[in-house]
């Protein structure tokens, strides 16, 4: 079982390297985004595939830190980075 | 060669390979906003190294700061360059002022050649087998109080570091807030998704802190990552339009700020006192010990992560930004 | 040549890769971003070397030294940026002033 | 390896494969609404298969717990930002592809 995770995780990372064509590509900043959040996803699934055959379950919360905390660059970027043209309401 | 061997050395060849590509990408592409992706993608790579380097501490602090809180830094402070330079970032560098410098890039890079060749020399002339300190890290373990030798290092052998680091965390605030209050920028209201989004996940990341804090006594964990993780939800926070109360800003944000190495120089003092040594921990004691420290230091480490995020000192009052 | 030794010389190549950046960028939030490189490389050298202990497990002391180091970069990362930040508000640009070259 | 080993393994490679569409997807995709497919659907089945398969495989119920928590939180960050990106590529005027 052990080959087929180390197997599955190195196919999951040439994976990664090809989705960084489209941070390269663009065009939009939104593509560069998506793509970058995608791969916080294939991270996770490397890590719990790391997990597994380095038989580490600690790695498990590494992977659980990067699930709960992969929407906050997307939400800097879609908040902050992107900005928001026409609406106007500080709630203060 | 084995199967198995040949697989780990294709999976570290791809991931060193990857982080030397990304870090020369990140430097060398015209557009900035490419960069800081690609930077951010640098993180998660960072990551899975330290897993594969047998560090899942330092993986989980890279984690929970690469994916809570550099990218919204970036992020944050590249929106913030644009309002002043008028988009200009966006547009990839001018080839013009390019080709004059080019000339100035030989020197550095001929340098910074030799310099690499020399590094790697040393490098490969070390040792291939060096214990470091482990054997006596653990040999101490037992009187330590903690079960993870991570731990056991930044609190108890080495507890003088930690203590000089929540200093260092201050001071960084401190340069921030002394370069001026923050900006007002007017923002869209949330809306109901992001609303959602941070109440379900705020929560949730307070008590994964404190689970952090919690099993990093004799597991991959501790104060670092704790406090990293609630900067993150505090940034969270924070992009979701929520701001502290005006009240909350005066003393009892400070007081939150200075508690976690006030705590410390405290105890330092007292063992100080009564042991004759500076943070050294009576063995009976210091399970307990490290916890109160652990948990007032990741009080004020997410506090001040959160805060740096701000980027500048909050106003009081009305129109806080 | 091992797996630490492999990573202690991407540390390597990342140190100088950024050090590189850091030279030749006028670009404040790129010489952060180079800042930032470097700092990572240093790091990973300082795990690898710690994992040169054979079947037992690495050496806790460089890993707590790491966990310190990643904090403070971002908080000097922080600061930085604020720095930057208000020098582009003072002068328009976000370069360092330069004298001396036409 | 056992019926257990088999099935997981089938549910691993059935995952990765739906990654490996995933990045098809980003890449071949006409435009940013079309590409969010990848990040929502694609990556998020494969992940859940690559969850389901080694839970097989987990030692306690507290690990395929947690691979179940893990997996729960990426579909619902998936599904937020594809939401705030779509939105947010709708106002900015952000053309969608038409053949």
């Amino acid at each position: 079982m052990q080959t087929l995770y180390l197997a599955l995780a190195v196919f999951l990372l040439l994976n990664l390297g090809a989705g960084m064509w489209r941070v390269l590509r663009g065009p939009t900043a939104a593509d560069r985004m998506l793509a970058a959040q995608l791969f916080g996803t294939t991270a996770v699934a490397v890590l719990v595939l790391l997990a597994l055959a380095m038989e580490n379950t600690a790695l498990l919360d590494v992977a659980l830190l990067f699930s709960l905390l992969a929407a906050v660059t997307a939400v800097a970027f879609v908040r902050r980075a992107w900005p928001e043209q026409e609406v106007d309401n500080d709630s203060d | 060669m084995e199967a198995l061997t040949l697989l780990e050395w294709g999976f570290d060849g791809l991931l060193g390979l990857g982080l030397l590509w990304l870090a020369w990408r990140a430097l060398t592409c015209p557009e900035l906003f490419k960069a800081i992706v690609l930077f951010i993608a640098f993180g998660l790579l960072m990551a899975l190294a330290w897993v594969r380097l047998d560090a899942p501490d330092v993986a989980l602090a890279e984690a929970a700061i690469g994916a809570g809180l550099t990218g919204a830094l970036l992020l944050a402070a590249f929106a913030k360059l644009s309002l002043v330079t008028g988009h200009e970032e966006l547009k990839p560098a001018r080839s013009e002022k390019n080709r004059i410098r080019f000339q100035h890039y030989w020197m550095p890079a001929t340098t910074l050649l030799l310099v690499t060749a020399g590094l790697f020399y040393v490098i490969l002339s070390l040792p291939p087998y060096a214990a470091g300190l482990s054997v006596e890290v653990a040999s101490n373990l037992d009187t330590s109080g903690v079960s993870n030798p991570v731990t056991a290092v930044l609190l108890n052998f080495r507890g003088y570091d930690t203590l000089l680091e929540m200093v260092v965390l201050l001071l960084a605030l401190l340069g921030v807030w002394s370069l001026g209050d923050t900006t007002i920028h007017r923002e869209a209201a949330p809306g109901l998704v992001l609303d959602t989004l941070a109440r379900v996940l705020v929560p949730l990341l307070i008590l994964v802190a404190a689970y952090l804090l919690w099993v990093g006594a004799h597991a991959p964990g501790g104060a670092f990552q704790a406090g990293a993780v609630l900067g993150a939800a505090g940034v969270l926070l924070l992009l979701s339009s929520w701001r502290p109360h005006a009240d909350l800003i005066a003393w009892p944000l400070r007081l939150m700020l200075v508690l976690g190495p006030a705590i410390f120089v405290i105890m330092a003092v007292l063992l100080y006192l009564t042991k004759g040594q500076l943070l050294e921990f009576p063995p009976a004691q210091a399970g307990i010990l490290i916890l109160i420290l652990e948990a007032v230091a990741t009080v004020s480490i997410g506090i001040t992560l959160a805060a740096l995020f701000l980027g500048g000192r909050p106003r009081r009052g009305k129109g806080q930004a | 040549m091992s797996a630490p030794f492999f990573y202690a010389l991407v540390g390597i190549g990342l140190f100088s890769l950024g050090l590189y950046g850091l030279i030749v960028h006028a670009h404040l939030l790129r010489k952060i971003l180079a800042l930032n490189i470097m700092g990572s490389g240093i790091f990973l050298v300082l795990v690898a070397l710690a994992k040169r202990t054979g079947e037992a497990p690495p050496d806790a002391v460089p890993h707590a030294m790491v966990i310190t180091g990643v904090v403070v970069a971002v908080s000097a990362t922080a600061l930085a940026l604020t720095l930057m930040l208000k020098l582009t508000a003072e002068t328009g640009r976000a370069e360092l002033p330069e004298k001396g070259r036409e | 390896m056992t019926l257990i080993d088999y099935l997981s393994a089938a549910l691993l490679i059935a995952g990765a494969i739906f990654f490996l569409a995933g990045t098809l997807g980003l890449l071949r995709f006409p435009d940013v609404y079309t590409r969010l497919h990848a990040l929502t659907k694609a990556d998020n089945v494969g992940l859940g298969l690559i969850m389901a398969g080694l839970s097989f495989q987990a030692e306690s119920w507290a690990v395929a717990g947690k691979l179940l928590l893990i997996w729960l939180l990426v579909l619902l960050a998936g599904a937020s930002v594809a939401h705030l990106v779509a939105r947010g590529a709708l106002k900015r005027g952000i053309r969608i592809w038409k053949r």
